[in-house]
């Protein structure tokens, strides 16, 4: 092999995914606050954004070059060093959980390459503690944004944040540990490939339960409707990020929405079968019948990707939805409500898998 | 080897002192018994009782030398006879504080103090027995997380706070230190199970600079546990801040467990019988010298301290610096005689340290001090005055090693395995002499401030008398005792030699 | 030559990172140290093939241990002008005990001659947390429910000394 | 395989993309640096306290109850790591290995159940 053959293995195999992978968290991060604003709009007969270009496309865009206009103000009594780099950490946490995520099986694009591309960057063998291990890391930036910040509501809402973040890290660590019970592997694509039968979710009685304690803790620990307590405008103003202007703004709102995606993409993985179409019958039972089968094949038709992508897609719709639809929690309730409900509940789901996979059932 | 499920029938005491613990603990959540204290000290004082009774009437199930749970916990001797003695002195600690008028009146919940001590007591007993690096470091820490939670237990106003803080930094430090030792020493060797370890010393030579950081950091852990020389600054703090139950508790069951873990340590995987009566040393590493000059220091600053110290309980905390010093002459000597006779010094040690410290606790009921000033004059006292300046100087004489009591015979027993050593030693046994010329400096001091002293005569203690006759048939036992193994100490010698069989 | 490289990057943080944590006067920064220092090792981790370690480095030691650290250090609010250097007035003595001790591992390495049980080798085959899995629940059963009484003990004195404060 | 020859070639995106994200956020400050005005005067630099001049200093004391929440989340997270082998070598140590489990848990159960009753999950 030539110099010149390597560089291009290493464009091809690198460059370009990072390139790739990139510009789709840099595109979402941009356009998930656009399409917040719009459905929340749309859902309470308002019409959102509508001035910048065709039904206000380029919002985003106007939003991010006037954020680079704005003055970056760093309160004189703060803690300049922590106050700077609070932001960039919990940036950084976000962006790089998207690293070990497989988006699609390994594939040649209708022919397009000679072989077959994995469709991730990395296929890590501890693929969901790495995520997870990346998130509770991303806990230090709020609260190292709140104590540097050198302002009551900041510190308080620092704080607020953190303890309700690790709060939910617990009823969520268990119930990745049932799906991962469930797949035998902590690696994200043998979790999907496991789930080429039947999604977790169906998977009867524990499925749902796991996966509505995963989707409650993940909203929750992206600090979103109706957990949102940190920012809870009436009473902490805007929380930790209370004193942050322009760039170091924008990043909080980056790593916020990153988050979700990559919550998102969690839940679709680990319990909406990843990218396994939907089947309306599973192929085991009824679903070999003619026209049950001709849909089931339809559905294969579409690319894997994107059926990962439309699953993730909904759940960031459902996201905002919640946040449009439901009140928030008292601060009392909210840490009620994980440490006296989610955990007991989510270690009775862990154990009942257990039970049933010694006894055979699953 | 043996399996985890096939090992169970071998540890009934740590079984069911695991079980009786979680049973105490779901028993505590109703605040009907929670709150009920003598309740809870009986539940706490019958389930040592019976844990003893499992192990005393399972001695003949449990083989010698039997490795349980794939080689975690070894059975042998040493271990049944550390065991029992272990749990008789947690049963000491139940029995003094419900004597003790700072554990029966200071607090409202008592259940967290029963279940620390019965907690602390399975930590005890699982380091008596762990032949593996990783076992014997957690059931270190579970010794010493109960023992920082109990030293602060009860709130004698700054100074416990002070205490239980300082134990748990030079606790937590001295363990970092000793984990990171233990991580060199399994880098160098490859296991973390003692047998394994000493096979792997056998067979390589290991540079002797190599050995010796690894021991020297894991030395930092031992010794804090026994209190020794440079490890000890914690010590006379802690004795002073806990509460006086377990002051006294702390330096029998906690240190003799500590002692334990040095012996099974050094003797199982750095030295080597071949049925003689001198081990040789494994390893290309003088530990004999090592701990020599370690018990000499030790009990050289012990002593030295002990002379100026005003509280009782500090005086106290320093003699058993020295104790720990003395008792550390029996592992420089290297010999399995030496292990007997650390076994027959703590049996004699837990009789008087016990004594000496029910009467520090009675006399606090009394005046609530601690102070060495306020003895004076106590033989002349009336109500119980003069009994308990006498048994307190019983326990003091036979502290310092006066002939009649046990101590001396327990001080012989250690001399006699430095000498067995031979010559090498010989200044160990000179040092340890003038010790104990020192130490009988300080303890006489205080029995003459006791009885010298007739300005208190005739002053009545007034708070004895309400007492019930068990604190004092306690007192009278303890001190029959410690002059009965004075005069005849052959049922200790049989049980000591036994101890040796761990070697085989 | 590049795996030594990277080893070196590692290594040269995880000293930096220490001592700078420890010299730190403001104690919050020294957590952020303390941070960097915890990324490093899982680094070290990922290098010898434990990435089930490094994933817990993460998790347990950054996530959980150290934030426990920091909502310390944040509630115990030290005046910063009462805080003085964190010189201890026996540095000199420590300095001398740490340069003593580095002294000597210098001198081990230089002799060259350090026995390493062969069985010691990173392991190849990728299933770490299996591995660690089986073992943990046949060989190394009775320190693993120990460690869960420990926890235990653990929670009822953190509990206990809690609810004291919050009753005063 | 030695540690000298082992390279850990599947985290070098990881290493990329932490090095990316560090970059593109100090890089995002760097430009805005060229663009964005200073203009700075001490009432500005105030931080906001509800319009009043703020009063002493923002680091107060808080309620224990932060830290008694993060002691409880260690607790139950490291127990958390301790179960995601399990779960992985489940299929391998079979009955086993479901019953060591299940007195883990109970252990920690107990535990849990005494921080409830003893109220240290309230949040007053």
């Amino acid at each position: 092999m030539t110099v010149m053959d390597q560089v291009a293995n290493i464009a091809y195999s690198l460059i370009i995914p990072v390139a790739v992978l990139f510009g789709f968290i840099m595109l979402n991060a941009a356009y998930l606050s656009y399409m917040e604003r719009k459905v929340l709009a749309h859902m309470q007969a308002r019409m959102g954004p509508m001035m910048t270009g065709w039904h206000g496309i380029l919002q985003p865009i106007a939003d991010g070059v006037k954020l680079f206009f704005k003055e970056d103000i760093i309160p004189a009594k703060a803690d300049k060093w922590l106050f700077s780099l609070a932001p960039v950490l919990l940036l950084i946490m976000s962006i790089a959980a998207f690293v070990a995520i497989p988006f699609g099986p390994p594939t040649d694009f209708y022919g397009i390459l000679s072989n077959k591309v994995p469709l991730w960057l990395t296929n890590l063998n501890v693929g969901i503690l790495y995520v997870l291990a990346l998130a509770s890391v991303g806990t230090y930036g709020v609260i190292m944004a709140g104590w540097a910040s050198n302002n009551k509501y900041s510190l308080l809402g620092g704080f607020r944040s953190a303890a309700q973040m690790i709060s939910y890290e617990i009823p969520m660590a268990f119930a990745i540990i049932t799906v991962v019970l469930l797949a035998g592997s902590l690696n994200l694509a043998e979790i999907v490939n496991a789930q080429s039968e039947k999604w977790f979710i169906i998977v009867l009685p524990v499925g749902p339960v796991a996966f509505l304690l995963y989707l409650i803790s993940g909203v929750a620990e992206t600090n979103r409707a109706p957990f949102d307590l940190p920012e809870a405008e009436t009473e902490l103003v805007a929380g930790f990020f209370t004193e942050y202007t322009g760039m170091r703004f924008a990043m909080f709102f980056m790593a916020e929405y990153a988050n979700m995606v990559v919550i998102s993409l969690l839940v679709s993985i680990l319990f909406l079968g990843g990218w396994m179409p939907v089947q309306i019958l599973p192929n085991t039972w009824l679903g070999g019948m003619p026209p049950v089968s001709w849909i089931n094949g339809l559905f294969r038709l579409m690319p894997p990707v994107l059926w990962l992508l439309g699953k993730v897609y909904f759940l960031l719709f459902f996201f905002i939805w919640l946040r449009a639809t439901l009140p928030r929690l008292r601060y009392d309730q909210l840490m009620a409500f994980s440490w006296k409900f989610l955990l007991p509940l989510s270690l009775a789901t862990l154990l009942t898998t257990a039970v049933m996979k010694q006894m055979g059932l699953l | 080897m043996m399996r985890n499920f096939e090992s169970l029938a071998y540890v009934p005491a740590e079984a069911f002192l695991s079980a009786f613990f979680l049973l105490a603990l779901v028993l505590s959540f109703w605040k009907r018994i929670r709150t009920n204290r003598s309740l809870f000290y009986l539940a706490g004082f019958f389930g040592i009782t019976i844990a003893l009774t499992l192990e005393l009437t399972a001695g003949r199930v449990k083989g010698n030398g039997a490795l349980l749970f794939y080689g975690m916990i070894r059975n042998d001797h040493l271990s049944q006879l550390f065991t029992v003695l272990c749990l008789f002195s947690s049963l000491f600690l139940f029995l003094f504080s419900f004597i003790s008028r700072e554990t029966t009146r200071k607090f409202k919940d008592g259940a967290e103090y029963v279940l620390l001590i019965l907690a602390n007591a399975l930590g005890m007993v699982l380091l008596v027995s762990s032949a593996n690096l990783l076992m014997m470091y957690l059931s270190l820490e579970f010794l010493s997380f109960t023992s920082y939670l109990l030293t602060g237990f009860v709130d004698r106003g700054e100074k416990t706070s002070e205490a239980a803080v300082k134990y748990l930094l030079y606790g937590g430090i001295a363990s970092g230190v000793m984990v990171y030792g233990l991580s060199l020493l399994y880098g160098i060797a490859g296991s973390l199970d003692y047998a394994a370890l000493h096979m792997f010393f056998v067979n390589n030579t290991v540079p002797g600079v190599t050995l010796a950081i690894p021991i020297i950091f894991i030395l930092a852990g031992m010794g804090f546990k026994i209190a020794a020389f440079p490890f000890h600054a914690w010590c006379p703090d802690v004795y002073e801040g806990a509460p006086t139950p377990f002051t006294a508790f702390l330096s029998v069951g906690p240190k003799a467990a500590g002692f334990v873990l040095i012996v099974r340590f050094f003797y199982q995987i750095f030295g080597s019988t071949d049925g003689g009566e001198i081990l040789t040393a494994v390893g290309g590493l003088d530990w004999s010298l090592l701990f020599a000059v370690l018990s000499a220091c030790t009990m050289t600053f012990g002593n030295l301290a002990a002379l100026h110290q005003k509280n009782i309980k500090r005086m106290l905390a320093y003699s058993s610096i020295a104790h720990a010093g003395y008792i550390l002459m029996a592992v420089a000597s290297q010999t399995p005689f030496g292990v007997s006779a650390i076994f027959f010094y703590f049996a004699v040690y837990f009789l008087m340290n016990f004594g000496a410290f029910l009467v520090v606790i009675l006399v606090s009921n009394e005046f609530n001090s601690e102070l060495i000033e306020d003895y004076e004059g106590l033989a002349w006292k009336r109500g119980k005055g003069a009994f308990l300046a006498s048994m307190l100087a019983v326990y003091l004489l036979s502290l310092t090693g006066i002939p009649p009591f046990a101590g001396f015979i327990g001080k012989v027993y250690l001399l006699l395995a430095v000498f067995q050593k031979g010559s090498s030693l010989y200044w160990l046994a000179v040092v340890a002499v003038i010790n104990t010329v020192i130490s009988l400096y300080y303890y006489a001091r205080v029995l003459q401030l006791m009885f010298l002293s007739k300005r208190q005569k005739g002053v009545t203690l007034s708070a004895m008398e309400r007492h019930h006759v068990v604190p004092y048939s306690v007192l009278a036992g303890l001190s029959f005792f410690t002059v009965l193994f004075g005069i005849y100490w052959v049922p200790i010698d049989h049980l000591s030699r036994l101890a040796v069989n761990f070697l085989k | 030559m590049l795996l030594k490289g990277i080893f070196l990057y590692f290594a040269a943080v995880i000293l930096l990172s220490a001592v700078l944590m420890i010299t730190r006067r403001n104690p919050v920064h020294s957590v952020v140290y303390m941070l960097l220092l915890f990324f490093h090792i899982a680094g070290v981790f990922v290098l010898l093939n434990a990435e089930f370690l490094a994933a817990v480095q993460l998790i347990v030691y950054a996530g959980a241990i150290l934030i426990l650290y920091l909502f310390v250090v944040m509630l115990l609010n030290v005046d910063k002008e009462k805080l003085g250097s964190r010189a201890h007035r026996f540095w000199p003595w420590m300095a001398g005990f740490g340069i003593l001790i580095a002294g000597e591992v210098v001198l081990l390495l230089l002799r060259g001659s350090f026995p390493v049980n062969p069985e010691l080798s990173v392991q190849q085959t990728g299933a770490g947390a299996e591995a660690l899995g089986i073992a943990l629940y046949t060989r190394y059963l009775i320190p693993f429910e120990i460690a869960s009484v420990i926890l235990l003990v653990g929670l009822v004195g953190a509990v206990m000394l809690a609810k004291k404060t919050i009753k005063e | 395989m030695t540690p000298d020859t082992y390279v850990p070639e599947h985290f070098l995106p990881v290493a990329i993309f932490l090095l990316l994200g560090g970059a593109f956020a100090v890089g995002m400050l760097v430009v805005g640096w060229f663009v964005r005005p200073r203009r700075p005067y001490p009432e500005k630099l105030l931080t906001y306290e509800s319009g009043i001049t703020p009063f002493m200093d923002a680091h107060q004391k808080f309620s224990i109850r932060f830290y008694l929440i993060a002691m409880l989340f260690l607790i139950f997270d490291i127990e958390a790591v301790f179960l995601y082998p399990w779960a992985v070598a489940y299929g391998k140590i079979g009955l086993y290995g479901f019953v060591e489990m299940v007195i883990f848990i109970a252990i920690l159960l107990v535990g849990y159940v005494y921080a409830w009753k003893k109220g240290a999950l309230e949040w007053e």
